[in-house]
C-alpha cells in the first residue's frame, strides 16, 4: 500500500448561473480590471489515500466524488494526482 | 451623537442598527456604500448582514467599496467605529482589525441566542457595563469563528483587546458555550487604540424586553454618553 | 430597443428557420393531450409555431393553468370584510389594523426539492419572497413546511439537510427572519420531499399595487438578473411525475438562486413602487416571462408585444422559445408609466441592477412575440390564461385506505415496555423532538421583530409603531388526511387555527398548499376533492377565508403516491404584543388545566408509528362547532390576562404537550405533577391524538375564571396538576398506569433527537 | 491583445483548522473509505483574462489575488494558466 495526495476540483456545470462568480467578476471590474471576463467559482480539494496503486488511488477518488464531493445535478468534477507519497504517513 | 450607518449592498442590518441608534437618542443617518466623506460624524456604524452575499468571504468584497476608504481614515483619525457581523467581517478584511473570520466550526449557520461576557467596561462602546456582566444576546451568522496567526492572538489577549466573551449562563468561558469555534471563544474585540470595535453578536437586536432582551441597550447608551460629552 | 412599431404593420406569424416541426409527437412531448390541442387549434385557427406550442404547454401545464384543481378551489370560502385582496394575485392581503395590510402566501417547490435539495428549497424561498414584494409589501417573515422519508435513509438526510441549509442561506442572506413551519418524517414521503414555504409581507394599505398591465402604449420592462437558458420548461416538469431516471434528464433544469440579487431586487421593488413610476408589476415565476406577461394581460384586459432580442440574456444565441420559457430567478417585469422608463432604470441602477425596456402594452389582447421586428408567436391573451380546459374527475376512495382506517388497533395498544420507557421513545421520535436543528440554522432574529420565534406554537411578529403583531403557522397532518381526507384536511385547519390562540392571535385567514399525487387516478382524485371540501367547511366555521395558494400534483415516483397533505398556512392577529402567551410553564406551583376532551383516539397518531410502524385507524374526529368554542374560550382568557401558558395538543398527545410545557427551551424548565381519572386505557389515554384540547397554565387564584370561561363557552375544562419545580420531576398519572421521568433526561431525549441523528452518519447524495 | 483561462486555487494555510475538510474526512471514513487521511479544502477559480501576453495575464492574477481573491491571514493561493483562447470571444 502506498499513499497517495490527489487534488479534486469540483466545479460549477456551464450554464448554470454562478452568483458567487459573478459578484467577484463585477468586483474585479470595478477595482479596475477591465480585461475580466467569466469568474467561475468551484472547490478544490485536496485527499490523502491509501491505495496500492496510482490508478486504484485514482478510482477511489472517482467513487468520493460520485458519492459525496461533487454534485451530480450542478457540479462537473476532475482529478488530478498530486504525488504519491511514501509510506504509511503523509 | 451623529452616527452614520453604512449600508452596503446586501447589508441586512441597517435597519435594525439604524432604530437601536436612534433608542438612545442618535441621530442617525443611512450613508450608501458608494458615497465618500464623513464628515460631522461622532461615530461609524457597519451593519449586519449578507454584503455582496458573503460570496468569494464574508465582507471581502464590500471592504473594497469607495466609502471604506472613508471608514478608515475616520478610524485611524481616532473616531469611532463599530461593526457588528457582517459589520466585524468587513472590518477584518478591511485591515482595521487582525485576524479573519472563517466559517463557524459546526459548518452550519448558527441564528440563537448566545451569552457574552464584558471583558472590560474601560473603553466608549461598553462604560455602561459592568466587568464581567453576563449579556444574552441572538447572533446570526454563518462565517464568525474568529482566527489570527498566534502572535496577533496573544497579543490580543496580552493586551487586552477580546472586549465580549462566549460564556454560559453562568459566566464561564467553556467550549459548549462556543458557537462557531472562535480561538479563546471571542465574540468581540477591539483595535490597539480601543476606538474600533467588532463584535459577532447582534446588541441592536436585544435592546426591547418583546424582543427577549434588552442586554444591548447599554451598548448603544455607552456610546451616546461619552460621545455627547466629547461634543 | 428594437422598434416594435416597425413590425405592427406585419402580423403575420413567420415560422422560424430551424424550429421543430409541429407533429403529434412534439405536441405530446409538451404535455398537452389531444383535446387540449384541438383547443389550441381552435383558439389559433391555425396550427401554432413551436414557440407558440411551448407557450400554450407552459401556461396550461398544471402549475399555471391549475387544471384538475380549478373547479374544486372555486369551492373555497375567499370573503370577509377584512379581505383586500383575494385569490388570484401573487397574494392574498388582508386589513390587520391601524392602517396595515398583510400580504401572505405559500407555495411549494417539492419537484425541485427532489431534485437538488439545496437549491430547489432556495429558489422555493426566493420565489415566495417576490410574491409579497410584487404587492408591495416588505416581506416580515418565512415559515418553512417540510416533510421528509424516514432519517435512516443517506439519501433523505442528504435531501433533509440540503433542504433546510437552502431554506436557511436564502432566507438569512435577504434578511427575512423565519418564525416557524413544520418538519414532518414518515415513509409516505420517501422520494417525493414536501417543501412548502410560506412568506408573509406588511405594506401600509395604500402602497398595494397588482399584477396588471393596462394602458396602452405603456413600456413593459424585465427588471433583475439576466434570463439564461436555466429551468427551462420547470413549469411542465413540476406537473409530471418523477421516474426513475429524473436525475438524468432533469439536470438542465435546476435553477440555482442568488439570495444576493433578490435583496436588491427587493429594495430595488420597494422603491419602484414606492416611485409610482410604474403601475403593474410581476415575479417571473414558473413558464417566467411567458406567464407574468400573458397573466397581467390578463388581468388587465390589454395585450402584450415583445421584443425577444431586447431581452437581457446570460447566454449566447437563444431562442424565443428559450427566452420565453427560462425560469431564470431573481427576474420581475414591470409595467412603467410612458416616459418614466428612464427614471425605473436609475432605480435599478442605484441598486446594482438591470431594467430595459422589451415592449409595450397593446390594446388588442393578444400576447405577441418577436424577434427582431418578426413576429414569432401571436395567441390571444385571455384563451391562453383563462381558456384552459379544466377537468373535473370522479373520485373514488382505494380500497386499501379504507382497509387501513377500519384496522382493528386493539393489539397495538398495550405497550412493549413500561409506559415511560414509550413515552421516552416518542418524545426522542423526529416527529415529536425539538427541530431546533432546523431552526437554530434560521436567522430568526432579523428585522427586530419577532416577538415568537421558532419553538412555539406560532410564530409572531409585531408591527412597529403600533401594540399589534401578526402571528402565523402552518400545519397538517397527511396521516390524517390519509386515513380520511376530509376529516383530516379539517384538522389542518383547526390545528393552524389552535396554534393562533395558543399566542393570543385571532385567526384571521388562511392560505394553502394543495400537496397530492397523480390527479388523474380515482383514489387520489378523491382526496383532492375531499380535503378542499374539508378545508371548506372548517374555514367556513372558523370565519378564516382563503386569500390563496398553490398546488403541486403528480408527487409520486414509480407510481407511489406521498400522503395527501394540504399544507394550512394560517394568519392571525394580536391587538396587544403585552398579552402574546407562552408555550411553556411560567411559574411554580401554577394550575395546568385540560381544555377539551380527552377521547383517546388513536388512529394515524405517532405513538402507533414509532411503536408498531404503523399508518391506520380512525383518524381523531373534529368538531369544528366545538373548536371554534375552544378558540373563542382561550381568546377570551388571553384577553383578560389569565393564563400564563397555553398549547395545544398534537403528535405524540397529552403526555407529549404536557412535557413541551415542562421543558420549554430547556434553559429553565419546570416540574409537572399530575393526573386525569378517565377510563381509557393508559396508552390512548396519553398518546392519543384528539383534537380540540389545549393546555394552560394560570395563576391557581384564577383557576375558578379561568373554569367560568371554558363553562360559559360549552368546553369542557378540567384541572389536572401543578407546575412544579424541575428537580420534582415530571408525573404523570392515569387510572391504570402512569408516567415519570426526570425532566433533565425527558429534555435530553427532545433535544437531542435530531442532532444526534444527524450527526450519526453522513448524507449522501448517491 | 489575447484572452487567457487562469486557474487560481485558494487553499487554507497550514496548520489552519480545516473544519471543512474535517467533516469531509469524516464523511468518507464513515462510507467505509478507512484509507483516506488528511482532506483540505479550498476554492477554485477560473478566470477569463485578457491580456497582452501569458505573463502578464499570470501578473495580473496574482494582484487580483492579493487584492481580493485570498485572505492572506488564513489563505494562500496557487495561480495555473489552463488555456489561451484566441480573439477576444471566449
Ligand atoms: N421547518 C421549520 N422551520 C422553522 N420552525 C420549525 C420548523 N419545524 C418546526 N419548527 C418549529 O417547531 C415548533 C414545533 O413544531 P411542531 O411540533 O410541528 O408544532 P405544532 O405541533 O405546534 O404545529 C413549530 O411550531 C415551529 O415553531
Ligand atoms: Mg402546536
Amino acid at each position: 500500500m502506498s499513499q497517495y495526495r490527489l487534488e479534486i476540483r469540483v466545479k460549477p456545470r456551464p450554464g448554470l448561473l454562478d452568483p458567487q462568480g459573478k459578484a467577484i467578476h463585477h468586483s474585479l471590474n470595478s477595482l479596475g480590471w477591465d480585461g475580466v471576463g467569466d469568474v467561475r467559482v468551484g472547490k478544490v480539494m485536496y485527499i490523502d489515500i491509501e491505495a496500492d496503486s496510482e490508478t486504484s488511488a485514482g478510482e477511489a477518488a472517482e467513487a468520493m466524488c460520485r458519492k459525496l464531493l461533487a454534485n451530480p445535478v450542478t457540479e462537473d468534477f476532475e482529478i488530478s494526482m498530486i504525488e504519491a507519497l511514501e509510506g504509511a504517513g503523509s | 451623537m451623529k452616527v452614520a450607518v453604512i449600508t452596503f449592498p446586501g447589508s441586512n442590518c441597517d435597519y435594525d442598527l439604524y432604530k437601536a441608534a436612534q433608542q438612545v437618542g442618535g441621530d442617525a443617518t443611512f450613508v450608501w456604500h458608494r458615497e465618500r466623506g464623513l464628515a460631522g460624524y461622532d461615530a461609524v456604524l457597519l451593519p449586519g448582514g449578507f454584503s455582496y452575499g458573503d460570496y468569494l468571504r464574508a465582507g471581502a468584497i464590500a471592504r473594497m467599496s469607495p466609502i471604506m476608504e472613508d471608514v478608515t481614515s475616520f478610524a485611524n483619525s481616532g473616531g469611532p467605529v463599530l461593526g457588528i457581523c457582517n459589520g466585524f467581517q468587513i472590518l477584518c478584511e478591511a485591515g482595521l482589525l487582525p485576524g479573519a473570520l472563517m466559517r463557524n466550526s459546526s459548518l452550519k449557520f448558527q441564528g440563537k441566542d448566545v451569552f457574552i461576557r464584558v471583558e472590560r467596561n474601560d473603553m466608549l462602546f461598553t462604560s455602561d457595563y459592568t466587568e464581567g456582566q453576563v449579556l444574552r444576546i441572538p447572533i446570526a451568522h454563518g462565517e464568525g469563528n474568529y482566527e489570527a496567526d498566534t502572535a496577533t492572538l496573544e497579543a490580543l489577549e496580552a493586551e487586552g483587546r477580546v472586549v465580549f466573551r462566549y460564556v454560559d449562563a453562568s459566566g464561564e468561558s467553556t467550549e459548549d458555550a462556543n458557537p462557531n469555534g472562535s480561538w479563546h471563544n471571542i465574540a468581540g474585540i477591539t483595535n490597539a487604540k480601543g476606538n474600533v470595535l467588532g463584535m459577532m453578536p447582534h446588541p441592536e437586536r436585544a435592546m426591547e424586553s418583546i424582543l427577549g432582551s434588552t442586554d444591548g441597550v447599554a451598548l448603544f447608551t455607552s456610546m451616546a454618553g461619552s460621545l455627547s460629552l466629547s461634543t | 430597443m428594437t422598434p416594435a412599431n416597425s413590425a405592427a404593420t406585419e402580423r403575420s406569424v413567420q415560422p422560424r428557420d430551424g424550429d421543430p416541426e409541429i407533429t403529434a409527437e412534439v405536441v405530446a412531448g409538451h404535455g398537452l393531450s389531444e383535446e387540449e390541442y384541438e383547443k389550441v387549434l381552435n383558439i389559433m385557427g391555425r396550427t401554432p409555431t413551436f414557440t407558440e406550442l411551448g407557450v400554450f404547454s407552459a401556461m396550461w401545464s398544471e402549475h399555471c393553468g391549475y387544471k384538475n384543481s380549478r373547479p374544486l378551489l372555486s369551492l373555497l370560502p375567499t370573503k370577509a370584510p377584512w379581505v383586500i385582496q383575494g385569490p388570484g394575485e401573487n397574494a392574498g392581503v388582508i386589513d390587520v389594523g391601524d392602517g396595515y395590510a398583510l400580504a401572505f402566501k405559500i407555495e411549494s417547490h417539492n419537484h425541485p426539492s427532489a431534485v437538488e435539495p439545496y437549491q430547489g428549497a432556495a429558489t422555493g424561498v426566493g420565489g415566495i419572497l417576490r410574491d409579497i414584494f410584487t404587492m408591495g409589501a416588505r416581506p416580515v417573515a418565512v415559515l418553512d413546511s417540510l416533510r421528509f422519508g424516514d432519517l435512516d435513509s443517506g439519501r433523505v438526510r442528504y435531501l433533509f439537510s440540503g433542504v433546510v441549509s437552502g431554506v436557511g442561506d436564502y432566507g438569512n442572506c435577504v434578511g427575512v427572519p423565519n418564525i416557524g413551519g413544520e418538519v414532518v418524517f414518515d415513509r409516505g414521503y420517501e422520494g417525493n420531499p414536501i417543501v412548502n414555504a410560506m412568506c408573509l409581507g406588511l405594506m401600509k394599505r395604500e402602497d398595494l399595487i397588482t399584477a396588471s398591465a393596462s394602458g396602452t402604449g405603456a413600456s413593459l420592462m424585465t427588471v433583475g438578473a439576466r434570463t439564461g437558458r436555466d429551468g427551462i420548461h420547470g413549469a411542465t416538469f413540476a406537473s409530471e411525475e418523477l421516474s426513475e431516471d429524473s436525475d438524468e434528464s432533469s439536470r438542465p433544469r435546476v435553477q440555482v438562486g442568488d439570495p444576493f440579487t433578490e435583496k436588491l431586487l427587493l429594495e430595488a421593488s420597494l422603491e419602484l413602487i414606492g416611485s409610482g413610476a410604474i403601475t403593474g408589476i410581476q415575479d417571473m415565476g414558473a413558464a417566467g416571462i411567458t406567464s407574468s406577461a400573458s397573466e397581467m394581460a390578463g388581468r388587465g384586459g390589454s395585450g402584450v408585444e415583445m421584443e425577444m432580442a431586447d431581452v437581457p440574456v446570460r447566454e449566447e444565441g437563444m431562442t424565443p422559445y428559450e427566452i420565453l420559457l427560462s425560469e431564470s430567478q431573481e427576474r420581475m417585469l414591470v409595467v412603467a408609466e410612458p416616459g418614466r422608463e428612464e427614471e425605473v432604470r436609475q432605480i435599478l441602477e442605484k441598486w446594482e441592477l438591470e431594467a430595459r425596456v422589451i415592449g409595450r402594452v397593446t390594446d388588442d389582447g393578444m400576447f405577441r412575440v418577436l424577434e427582431h421586428g418578426k413576429v414569432v408567436a401571436n395567441i390571444p391573451a385571455l384563451p391562453l390564461t383563462g381558456g384552459c380546459p379544466t377537468y373535473e374527475r370522479e373520485g373514488i376512495e382505494s380500497a386499501e385506505i379504507q382497509a387501513l382506517r377500519n384496522m382493528d388497533l386493539t393489539e397495538h395498544l398495550t405497550p412493549e415496555g413500561d409506559l415511560t420507557e414509550s413515552f421516552q421513545r416518542l418524545l426522542g421520535s423526529p416527529n415529536v423532538a425539538s427541530k431546533r436543528w432546523v431552526y437554530h440554522q434560521y436567522d430568526t432574529t432579523v428585522r427586530t421583530a419577532t416577538a415568537v420565534r421558532p419553538g412555539g406554537d406560532s410564530g409572531v411578529i409585531r408591527i412597529r409603531g403600533t401594540q399589534r403583531a401578526v402571528a402565523a403557522t402552518t400545519d397538517c397532518n397527511g396521516r390524517f388526511v390519509y386515513l380520511e381526507p376530509k376529516t383530516g384536511a379539517m384538522a389542518a385547519v383547526a390545528e393552524a387555527a389552535r396554534n393562533l390562540v395558543c399566542v393570543g392571535a385571532l385567526p384571521t385567514a388562511i392560505t394553502n398548499n394543495l400537496n397530492f399525487g397523480n390527479p388523474l387516478k380515482a383514489h387520489i382524485y378523491y382526496q383532492l376533492r375531499e380535503s378542499v371540501l374539508g378545508i371548506a367547511a372548517a374555514c367556513d366555521a372558523f370565519e378564516t377565508p382563503v386569500t390563496g395558494g398553490n398546488v403541486s400534483l403528480f408527487n409520486e415516483t414509480d407510481g407511489r403516491a406521498i400522503y395527501p397533505t394540504p399544507v394550512i398556512g394560517m394568519v392571525g392577529v394580536i391587538e396587544d404584543v403585552s398579552k402574546i402567551t407562552a408555550q411553556a410553564f411560567q411559574r411554580i406551583g401554577d394550575d395546568v388545566v385540560l381544555l377539551g376532551t380527552n377521547t383517546g383516539e388513536i388512529g394515524g397518531s405517532e405513538y402507533l408509528y414509532v411503536t408498531a410502524s404503523l399508518v391506520a385507524g380512525q383518524p381523531p374526529s373534529i368538531d369544528l362547532e366545538g373548536e371554534r368554542a375552544l378558540q373563542q374560550a382561550v381568546l377570551s382568557m388571553n384577553q383578560s390576562s389569565l393564563i400564563r401558558s397555553a398549547h395545544d395538543c398534537s403528535e405524540g398527545g397529552l403526555a407529549c404537550a404536557l412535557a413541551e410545557c415542562a421543558i420549554g427551551d430547556g434553559e429553565a424548565p419546570f416540574g409537572l405533577s399530575a393526573r386525569l381519572d378517565d377510563d381509557l386505557r393508559p396508552v390512548v389515554s396519553l398518546f392519543g391524538e384528539a383534537q380540540g384540547r389545549i393546555i394552560i397554565s394560570c395563576d391557581p387564584a384564577s383557576t375558578s375564571d379561568v373554569l367560568k370561561i371554558a363553562e360559559s363557552h360549552g368546553v369542557p375544562a378540567l384541572r389536572i396538576g401543578a407546575v412544579t419545580e424541575a428537580t420534582d420531576g415530571f408525573s404523570l398519572t392515569v387510572r391504570d398506569g402512569s408516567l415519570s421521568a426526570s425532566v433533565a433526561e425527558l429534555a435530553r431525549a427532545y433535544f437531542d433527537a435530531l442532532p444526534n441523528i444527524m450527526d450519526a452518519s453522513p448524507a449522501t447524495g448517491g
